[in-house]
């Protein structure tokens, strides 16, 4: 499989750093709808993994692998991963015909109705409308439509529309919010069976998530550089100092492997060769690799570092919440050994 | 010799009611800290025979050692070591009583690791000093009625040799304190402006030009206070993680099991490691080990705090409040699990960072040598910044 | 507990240094007979822990971790360990009052027959001779008197005697050696019930090995400090390089601990306050940073360090070797955890 | 543009049988190593080209690879680009088809990071040198008919300046090549003493003084060898590992597992990092991922190893022989496990430690600044040592 970076994917990604580098100060309420408008007019990147049939790019989740790490570079609260990655692609397995055209179009936010971490809980259907409850969902602040799998169908539900409470969360990662959504009595339209779909989304998700996290941890371990190149104590660079040297060849050394392993996990959600493994792979290793990027850029700022100005504090929080969205890296670690026949102790 | 449990006894059979006047008596009674001078709240005996007073006085009015911690720990063994006879008199009272609180002007947004390096300037002025400068990480600052001071005096000589310390007087006009926003949301720590502020020179600490020294006998102090005190086995951090892995059946997996007994084996023998420090000080015998747990508690916070909320899940990724709010004391048990691991991140920063420890620990301990430096023997002037 | 070394304990260790330091060529055959005489006649610490009237000192295991601490940091190839503290013990929880005296008067080199890692095999006794096979014991190979537990009891074995077989087998620790035991119908002297003196045994050797271990990681974090103040690479000691200043301070600190760790686990089966948790808690810590700075010896050292002259390869066999006797560290945290009531996933 | 497929398959239509002659005429024919010279076992075509021939003479008389990897990996490409037409001619094909082996006298008992700072001396005599110094951790050096050789020709000039590279000849007299045994009992390597050893003007390869710049395009190479070959998913260390505990369900305890599991993802997200340094090698973008791949190789062949050993418990605690023996290859799959275990150690020292890389790539690939350096300037006679 081809690990490198396609030239058109260099040029996306030029394209994109030309948008995202001058929207630097996250708003408040975790969502920075220009740019999302812009995403999608401009760039048409939200579309950029719905079939050309439905007015979207035909583009595979490679490309949509590289916008996630962009938007992880640049922190931008945008719903990119619930939306474009996680909707469509439940969309897609689920048969959909009529709610991808309003993504490609940039008429509608779609949310996949799931917990960022953890079970999926139970929602009833009786008579077509739905009642339960499901907290921590991400990138569903202001979604158009929410898809909700209940009783083995994925649904179509109006965000707006009657019998839907949205409570926001105050999320340790300040730049991609949650809420907890309630659904009493709402109004659903069946688009197709859930289990395979919501499997498939958390899948792409998983594995695209490695390339965010890796964008992460190539933003942490740039502005640690940077910084140790020009923070001068003890009249040198403190960068050149060889204990915070190794540190950073360290981090460097991992942040590399986590490019092979995200290129490597987005290739292999795209052609599905290997997806499971290659989503479990991708979660296991670049999540702590971005923790620690994270961490090791806290540390080394000193003070500043542990500011509320500095932004390292958004880029910390945020490597961690991914580290366990999705699943923890030893849950993947878990699920890759049944994969590999693998055999815990105490099994047969 | 002086038999202080008589003496202790005897002060609570006849003491005050009321808190305050308690805690004057206690002072004016040499039962304060036993080991100071007679007359500046001791007697002058060995420092473990405190612990005789502290049982003879246990239930008694007393102060928050965190309230006055930074006074207790690091200004007043510093005053005491290097202040004149009036500084002794006139600070130590208040501040053991906690009727003044104190703060630490040390550390600069140019000088932090590299304390050394600082720029505030102290300038003559009269029978006093004008100082101006920018300082950061004062906690309790807002509250403080005195501060430690180390500013420049001569920017011609070597960095640490054109340096004074001074006590600041926190009401004086011109000290500007703004609160410092942390990660976890709540400003523990203040910036501190000092713009033009006038000093008399009775509150200088020590000599002109030999700030440095001075505060070596504080940041040894900070040191020592900083190891902690005694926890019992299971206690602390790890305690935290463990009572929750009790209670929470449905988060345990084999591999989080393997990893919380390693962190519970790290605790304990760190535990161990600072009862055993303490033992030795105790025998008069001081070592090194305090910096061994300074470094163990800052890892284990953050390994800790880390894998509890993998272990919470979605419930890891909720927050309980961004508000801004002041912060006045770090609770690592008592606060949200994002906060606990937010606030850890801090343990290898403050007090001296855990690469700064690990320089003390390779030269001081271990006796490896110094690397090369390029910056102390020219003038502070001429130094890059 | 006290954790700190006494008066007593600190001449004790200024003689044994006097006499180890003197000793620094390993014998070939990993038994160094004149320096087990010494310790035995001269400096009387091989009966160290036999109660005064079998002629021994009487003293407590506290002083016996002392001794194992500086056989550690000089590698000296005797088999105290075997002997001196878990034979010792075995033999006084047994009841035994034949055998310690022999140990207490230098006139017997005993030995515990069990495996120096993994389960205890089968013996059988049938009418007081023993047959079975044990492999991979220690401190047995010139062995007097072997000690097996057979059938609920433990037996006395004239090493020499009928029917038992030693084989030697190449150790990965040229300097404690191993033998695999056979018996084929060995006559044997039953001593007492063999399962509380076994296990009683087997904990003190556990929590005495982790002075072994402190005394090979200050050997090894000491010798690396000297060679990284004396070495010159690029002009100055490579010890003036700060990532080997960190390094160096991070063993230093483990070190620390194991200093701790190891003198309240000595303690703790001195005064049977709480042997099993001291031991497991001293396993758990002490082998794993033995095998540290063993690793860091050899590494920071260089070429040197990797060669069969220089002295680190010995003792980085020697730590993985006793990381791996009587239990891992794994083993011992399983082992911590039902002690403390940390119920592992899957246990209700 | 030379059809290269073509080539091959009318050279192998008409080879000749014998496994010499057959090495010699492929030289000839250009099929060597086709990016090198023609004439000089090359084509002049770009080096991707060479997996077509290798495609198309596959199965046909071939050399170890591990025997002539020092020529071939170092030698060669030095004869290359700094030797003169002479040494190309006489060097490269006796190198390329085995007959004569090369060994490398770089490192020295005081100068292995530090190899600039090496003291064996090259003096000028009549139309040659004489060669006296010490050399250490030279494989195949008692086979090896020739060498190349660092050695400095003028101690007054800085150290990178007064050296001069030579190919030495490993028959002169004053060659003497003892084993050197290493801590897994063998002795792979060797010490060689070079006592007045005369080696004529033409063996020198540039000019004289140069002999660093000569050395950067060795050592330059060694570290692309160094990467390995591709392996699958799963082999290599981690396939034994895993073979191991597939096939013994007694040793799998939870603790382990996740350990294991935790390896299994480092050696894969290893081995994906190397298909892609392969990847960007073959786009002509060569990056410094090299550098990453062997960094992680040694951690990890030491993290494996060392499991495994804990895994077979009793069984780890023996070992096979430490008989001394002459060891030529490193082999980690077929070998014992503490054989495995022992030479891993190895991994993080040999090639360039573990502690140069991360120093090269902090100053090369993220561009931090230098250490104040002491060495450089200063006439290399004049260095503590």
């Amino acid at each position: 499989m081809n690990l490198l970076y396609s030239q058109d994917e260099e040029s996306l990604r030029d394209s994109l750093r030309d948008l995202l580098r001058s929207r630097t100060a996250p708003p408040d309420d975790g969502f920075d709808a220009e740019v999302w408008r812009l995403l999608g007019a401009e760039l048409g990147v939200v579309g950029l993994v719905v079939p050309e049939t439905f007015g979207g790019a035909g583009a595979s989740l490679r490309e949509a692998a590289l916008v996630m790490e962009e938007l992880g570079r640049f922190l931008t609260p945008v719903p990119y991963l619930g939306c474009a990655v996680m909707a469509v692609t439940a969309l897609r397995v689920a048969g959909d015909t009529e709610v991808l055209p309003r993504i490609a179009d940039g008429s509608a936010w779609v949310a996949l109705a799931v917990p960022f971490a953890g079970a999926l809980p139970d929602v009833t259907v009786v008579d077509g409308v739905l009642t339960g409850r499901i907290e921590s969902v991400a990138d569903a602040l202001a979604a158009d439509v929410l898809l909700v799998p209940a009783g083995g169908d994925l649904y179509e539900v109006a965000a707006a529309g009657p019998g839907v409470t949205r409570t926001p969360v105050v999320s340790l990662d300040v730049t991609r919010p949650l809420v907890d959504l309630t659904l009493t009595a709402a109004p659903g339209r069946p688009i197709g069976p859930a289990p395979e779909a919501v499997d498939a989304a958390v899948t792409a998700g998983a594995a695209l998530l490695a390339s965010e996290q890796l964008g992460v941890a190539e933003w942490c371990l740039d502005t640690t550089v940077e910084y140790a190149r020009t923070r001068l104590q003890f009249g040198r660079p403190i960068g050149s100092f060889q204990a915070i040297k190794h540190r950073l060849a360290d981090v460097w050394v991992s942040v590399t492997q986590s490019r092979a392993v995200a290129r490597y996990a987005a290739g292999a959600v795209s052609d599905a060769s290997e997806p499971r493994l290659a989503a479990a792979l991708a979660q296991a290793h670049c999540g702590p690799v971005a923790v620690r990027a994270a961490e090791e850029c806290v540390q080394l700022h000193g003070g500043i570092g542990f500011t509320w100005e500095h932004p390292a504090h958004l880029y910390l929080k945020r490597a961690k919440t991914t580290s366990i969205a999705l699943g923890t890296a030893a849950a993947h670690r878990r699920e890759l050994a049944g994969l590999l026949d693998l055999t815990p102790a105490g099994s047969p | 010799m002086t038999d202080v449990r008589e003496l202790a006894r005897a002060f609570r059979a006849s003491a005050p009611a009321d808190p305050d006047e308690f805690l004057r008596a206690r002072f004016d009674a040499g039962l304060a800290w036993v080991h100071y001078p007679a007359g500046l709240g001791g007697l002058g005996v060995p420092r473990e025979q405190q612990a005789i007073v502290d049982e003879e006085l246990a239930g008694t009015p007393s102060n928050d050692p965190r309230r006055i911690g930074i006074g207790l720990g690091m200004a007043a063994p510093t005053i005491l070591r290097h202040g004149t006879d009036a500084q002794r008199r006139r600070f130590l009272r208040p501040l053991w009583t906690g009727e003044e609180l104190w703060c630490q002007l040390f550390s600069e947004p140019g000088a932090g690791s590299d304390l050394a390096g600082l720029a505030t300037r102290a300038v003559r002025d009269g029978d006093g000093w004008r100082i101006t400068g920018q300082k950061v990480w004062t906690s309790m600052a807002h509250r403080a009625r005195w501060a430690i001071l180390l500013a420049r005096t001569d920017p011609d000589l070597p960095k640490h040799q054109g340096l004074t310390y001074f006590v600041c007087d926190m009401t004086a006009p011109g000290v500007d304190v703004r609160p410092l926003r942390q990660l976890t949301g709540e400003a523990e720590f203040n910036e501190v402006f000092l713009t033009d502020v006038f000093l008399p020179d009775d509150l200088r600490l020590g000599a002109v030009g030999e700030g440095w020294a001075v505060a070596r006998t504080t940041l040894m102090n900070e040191r020592v206070s900083i190891g902690g005190g005694a926890l019992p086995r299971g206690g602390g951090l790890i305690g935290v993680l463990t009572a929750f892995w009790r209670s929470h059946p449905e988060v345990r997996t084999s591999a989080a099991h393997d990893e919380m007994m390693r962190l519970w084996v790290a605790a304990e023998a760190a535990r161990l490691t600072g009862v055993r420090a303490r033992q030795q000080l105790a025998a008069g015998d001081p070592g090194p080990e305090g910096s061994a747990v300074k470094l163990a508690f800052a890892e284990l916070a953050q390994r800790i705090t880390g894998l509890e909320l993998e272990l919470r899940g979605a419930d890891g990724l909720r927050h309980d409040d961004w508000t801004m709010r002041r912060g006045e004391a770090v609770d690592f048990e008592g606060r949200s699990p994002t906060y606990r691991w937010l606030r850890a991140k801090g343990t290898s920063i403050e007090g001296g960072t855990s690469e700064i420890l690990r320089n003390i620990i390779a030269e001081r301990v271990l006796g490896l040598p110094a690397e090369p430096r390029t910056d102390t023997t020219v003038p502070w002037r001429e130094l890059p910044r």
